[in-house]
């Protein structure tokens, strides 16, 4: 056991932190709006500029070959400077893990780099309108174009997160009609300035246009498109979902900036006499919590680096995360009192209505990415061995 | 020992819940939202003629002269329905302070608008920067130090704060005490205070049963109609078990509230304690009733397109104000625990 | 809504009380040991001569006649005092009821005096070692005997609360072995001395021999002892487990005593330096959520006497009192710090250990009676309307 | 960066496992209740023998000079087997305050004995009125204001407790200066008490990670088998989603126990934080897997005849012990926010 990084480690966050210090832009408007979003864009065009949007990825791609330790590095560094959300991070943490693992040499090629820089800006299609917590029971479908080599799409997909502002989606289509329930699909990627697509902005519970519904009207995708095997979508999704669970799409250096701020807070709400001294241990449990969270990932990182994978664990991941984002932003909405309520805008709003901007956006952790009931069956099944019944 | 409403307490609540059925459905919530006052006259003079600005007046004031244990069922009607006004500052709170405080000429000047409609009154009490309603509002009700004062609307400066509660309209009010009328002062000033602290954390405790009510009732609704593996997913324990959780939360809340409805139109001893449970609970409901109405509603609730959120956001700025769960808690365990 | 107690009532409470603080005995060993089982009859018996035993109940069986307000204020009354448990609980409490919804009027005269006077001691038989939650599970199996005019049981059952020093069982038995689940069963009381019974005493969690297991081996039992009618006991034991579960079983008096006793320990605590600040909101959600239950009953109560039942509801307020009573002795046992896990007999035991028994005691509260998990169940099914599945 | 344990330290703990697995079987535990002393001796010097009760002391004392990140794995497996025994107080606390702290004769005058096994030693700190196992034990290191006495056995006199666990044997011990032998006073004397208490903290929260785990593990394993409605109880998803919530406090409450063995074993600045973070979780952790696992066990749990109360009382014990999760909830609060 050794809890020093290596001199390259520490040289690696010096170089981060100093760039991420002159660079990162403050008080960017919510990049799930039309306006925050390019501004969003031009923060990843930077980033990437700087060989920083990526940093784990093989520098052919746009990335500079870090270790995991490295990117571990940088994301606290990140969250440490106050770096803003990572509107690229469904295509960079999501879809990148995918396309690495099941990719064709020319999928890589064509796709990756041009996700590094924010050319391309990637959507995940996964919910339906009846297909939410059951995976499986996706309706999209594909129907085969052995002429123009390709499929025809035909659906709706729903709660694509900045859906009105990107130009692809991926997600699953059922290409076997006749297939059960969790076969027959195939994991597509999707332009959305197709001719037969259409996209509509939902406005999610903050008020922000961050959902999108998108609908498939014989819309043509070409075979290079598929990823993976054809019927053999829900492998490949399973990947992707795995990511979205655990460690690529919630780095701990992101809670632990929220867990210092937390602690901030009481601070300068002590000073003038409004700290609520029931948030006390309220204050002290979030931020262990989130250093838990650290350690845990310390652990499974250094198993990773062996080898081993977390597997089923990653859904006991996925709960902690997103009960702690919960705590730790209710938490600090109390510690507000009387100002709690008031958002972005409000003359007397403290941090301009950060903490309740974020306490509603945590209140989306245990619904997202399978909601933490489903979680929980899948501890209770998978890594504890209990009956399906 | 009865502790149960008259029949007549609960036809008239019934009464003012069909009102607001009609007149406050869910569009009406979101019309209130998008409007610049947010407010509906012609729904404030429906709930005058009924009686129900009156209901706290005296009679000799041109009101109905009744108390908590008649008003705070109501209030649980506006709150299923998130009804959107300062029901709570003006009736619940206001019209008592005056009542009871303020100098006859002062009480004359302004209860009989309020029992009949045409004045509204909204409160600051120490500890509460944000007025509620001051833009609408004929007349604030305002404690400074041990003063109390009633501030014309006209002389009152007015920074609009912004909710994320988009059908509560916050307000920094400003104002000089050589343009106010001083109802009370000195010890007489905070009890005044007290009373109407009392009063609008009661009032406020009864809205977020109704509001916590509705939650339950709505996902119930969800649940039992959205399928997902081939069910409704209120088949699934763990759906059931949230859901009751909430029940049970609300169901042992209600009683504190008519409790402390009780307590302070008789004006028991125990009154301080009795609120301060109702409240504590109160919020401690609805927090609960909120999370899980989220959570079993899935992505569908974290949209604006449904209307949950209306009730999940005034329930989040409900719990919070008037002092929150963690405050009121903290008030019971100083009475029970420092002295003796 | 009047919150006051009539001057007849007040009078009632005064009575009680002197007669309580007059008799009531104090560091009575356990009523769930043989040697504490005894003394606990004796008091009983004086309870009886004084007719406190089973107020509420007729004049003619043993009791006062008092109405149900009356018998809230005796039950406040006799925990204020610090009155022992009631060992004749699942007679007085459980039984009767049942036997006054559904008894003869032979059955009435021949038990219920015997049980207001403690000369018979009741024990319940309801979980088998294969029906516990799952009630309707039961096996125990009743055959005809008509030339007998009776039945013959055999089987088990287990989880018998002080069954070892009691002399009759009640429980249901399988008559009609062809019928659906819930279907086929009878009511029926049984001689603990009849031939073929055997009782085997099994240890619970606090030490105590509050258990006991029933072995039936062709067991007689004659008609008039079958309560309600053949193959209709589902039915009637129903009866029996809502008063389980709600006000007759767990009145106020219970909870909001131990309240009392909570807030004190606080405040000895204080005295002495050693009160933890942080269970200081503890103590108070603990003192409240037995006012709560107070206020419920109270509710609950103004519905009954005029004809309201409460029904399912039962099931909310078994989860809340079994729950409230958990909370209330783990706070006070944290309140204890190291002394917490001392027990009886222990020189430093702060209150001979009677925290900890309560504490062990109150862990039984959420399994009993129908586990909370099934309460919960009936809560979101015949409460709210969930769907059954 | 390697947060994770050496293949030998591994083979080490799962060696000891072993002889747990064997030695230490809940009949051994059942026997423990009901013996005079409640230990044997024995299993002590198996122990001793695969060098386990020499880990912490020097190699010039005899032992294996190796620290908490070799030690608290196998304290553990110590907690898995509800073992009954002064593991802790000994090995993790006791020795290595004689080794940091003692005069050279005091030291080894007690260090070769705990090395062979022939010494047991237990401990007192201030706040800690109970002793553990002061009836098998040859020395009492204690605590009194700034200093830190070595107290021979023959010169305690025991009033003996009772505690809920019957395993666990408790003791007042009183004792005279004149016949102790003073290791530390002062400023030392202070910080060899702090560094005693973060040892038997954090070896204590190692033990009671074990407990839960074999809790969990026992539980799932009944509730697996066990039968109602026609199908095993584990399928049911409350059941489901007790035992999750369980996992799911142990899973990351293990991660903080290591670091807290890292920390006091390379004395970082923060030990005092991590270590008390590490009983905090684990306590909590401990905590409810107990109450999970009786729930889910249902009436076969709440009584002596199961195995299952053997494991639930240790946890209650110690869940308490050195500071419950409370207190050190409050010196992580103190050291985040009363500074800077």
């Amino acid at each position: 056991m050794d809890l020093n990084f290596t001199a390259t480690e520490e040289s690696f966050r010096a170089e981060a932190r100093a760039w991420l210090e002159a660079n990162v832009p403050h008080n960017l408007p919510s990049g799930d709006t039309r306006e925050g979003f390019d501004l969003h864009v031009l923060w990843e065009k930077k980033l990437y500029d700087a060989r920083w949007s990526a940093v784990s990825w093989p520098t052919e791609f746009g990335g500079r070959g870090s270790s995991l330790w490295e990117w571990l590095i940088f994301e606290e560094e990140y969250y440490r400077a106050g770096g803003p959300q990572r509107v690229t991070q469904n295509g960079i943490f999501l879809l990148a893990p995918t396309i690495f693992e099941f990719g064709t040499d020319e999928q890589k090629a064509t796709f990756l780099p041009r996700m590094a820089a924010a050319d391309d800006l990637w959507c995940q299609g996964w919910s339906e309108p009846d297909a939410g917590s059951d995976l499986a029971g996706i309706k999209s479908r594909a129907t085969r174009d052995d002429a123009a080599g390709g499929w025809i799409l035909n659906g709706q997909k729903t709660w694509t997160t900045r859906g009105a502002f990107c130009n692809w989606v991926f997600g699953l289509f059922r290409t076997d009609p006749d297939a059960a329930r969790h076969s027959g699909m195939t994991y597509m990627m999707v332009p959305l300035d197709a001719p037969g697509v259409t996209v509509r902005g939902v406005e999610r519970l903050d008020g922000d246009e961050g959902f999108a519904e998108v609908f498939l009207d014989d819309v043509f995708v070409s075979d290079d498109l598929v990823l993976g095997g054809v019927n053999e979508g829900w492998g490949v999704a399973m990947a992707t979902t795995s990511s979205e669970r655990g460690l690529t799409l919630r780095s701990p250096g992101r809670y632990c900036a929220a867990a210092d701020r937390l602690v901030d807070l009481w601070k300068r709400q002590s000073k003038i006499g409004t700290a609520d001294p029931s948030l006390r241990d309220a204050v002290a449990q979030s931020w262990m919590e989130a250093e838990a969270y650290r350690l845990a990932t310390l652990a499974d990182v250094s198993g990773l680096v062996e080898g081993k994978s977390s597997g089923a664990r990653s859904s006991l991941t996925k709960i902690f995360w997103s009960e702690l984002d919960v705590n730790l932003n209710e938490t600090a909405v109390r510690l507000l009192g009387p100002a709690g309520e008031l958002i972005e805008g409000s003359p007397d709003a403290i941090d301009d209505g950060a903490w309740m901007k974020a306490f509603e956006f945590s209140l989306s952790g245990p619904i997202y990415a399978g909601t933490n009931e489903i979680q929980r069956n899948v501890v209770a099944e998978r890594v504890l061995g209990l009956p399906r019944k | 020992m009865r502790f149960a409403f008259t029949d007549d307490q609960l036809l008239f609540r019934d009464t003012v819940g069909e009102l607001f059925a009609k007149e406050c459905a869910p569009e009406a919530v979101r019309w209130s939202w998008n409007d610049v006052t947010g407010r509906n006259p012609e729904l404030w003079a429906a709930l005058a003629e009924m009686g129900v600005t009156g209901l706290t007046v005296p009679e000799a004031h041109g009101g109905m002269g009744m108390n908590e244990v008649d008003l705070l069922p109501i209030l649980t009607e506006a709150g299923r329905y998130a009804f959107p006004g300062p029901i709570v500052e003006t009736i619940a709170v206001a019209a008592p302070m005056l009542a009871e405080s303020a100098p006859a000429a002062i009480a004359e000047r302004w209860l009989p608008g309020i029992a009949d409609g045409s004045v509204i009154a909204t409160v600051a009490l120490t500890g509460q920067p944000f007025v509620t309603d001051a833009h609408i509002a004929d007349v604030l009700l305002a404690q400074r130090d041990d003063r109390i004062f009633a501030v014309p609307a006209e002389n009152l400066r007015l920074t609009p704060q912004t909710s994320v509660d988009g059908a509560r309209r916050l307000f920094v009010a400003e104002w000089d005490e050589a343009d106010a009328e001083l109802i009370a002062s000195g010890d007489e000033g905070l009890r005044c205070a007290d009373r109407a602290f009392n009063r609008g954390a009661a009032a406020t405790a009864a809205v977020l049963i109704g509001l916590s009510e509705q939650m339950i009732a709505t996902t119930v609704a969800y649940v039992s109609e959205r399928k997902q593996f081939g069910v409704p997913i209120g088949s699934f324990q763990a759906v059931k078990h949230h859901l009751a959780d909430a029940e049970l939360k609300v169901s042992f809340s209600r009683p504190s509230v008519w409790n402390a409805a009780y307590s302070i139109a008789h004006n028991v001893p125990d009154v301080d304690r009795d609120v301060s449970m109702a409240k504590c609970f109160a919020s401690d409901a609805a927090e609960v009733a909120s999370r899980k109405a989220l959570q079993c509603h899935g992505a569908i609730g974290y949209t604006t397109e449904h209307d949950l959120h209306f009730w999940l956001k005034r329930s989040w700025a409900l719990a919070a104000a008037w002092g929150d769960a963690a405050w009121h808690r903290r008030r019971v365990a100083h009475l029970l625990l420092d002295q003796g």
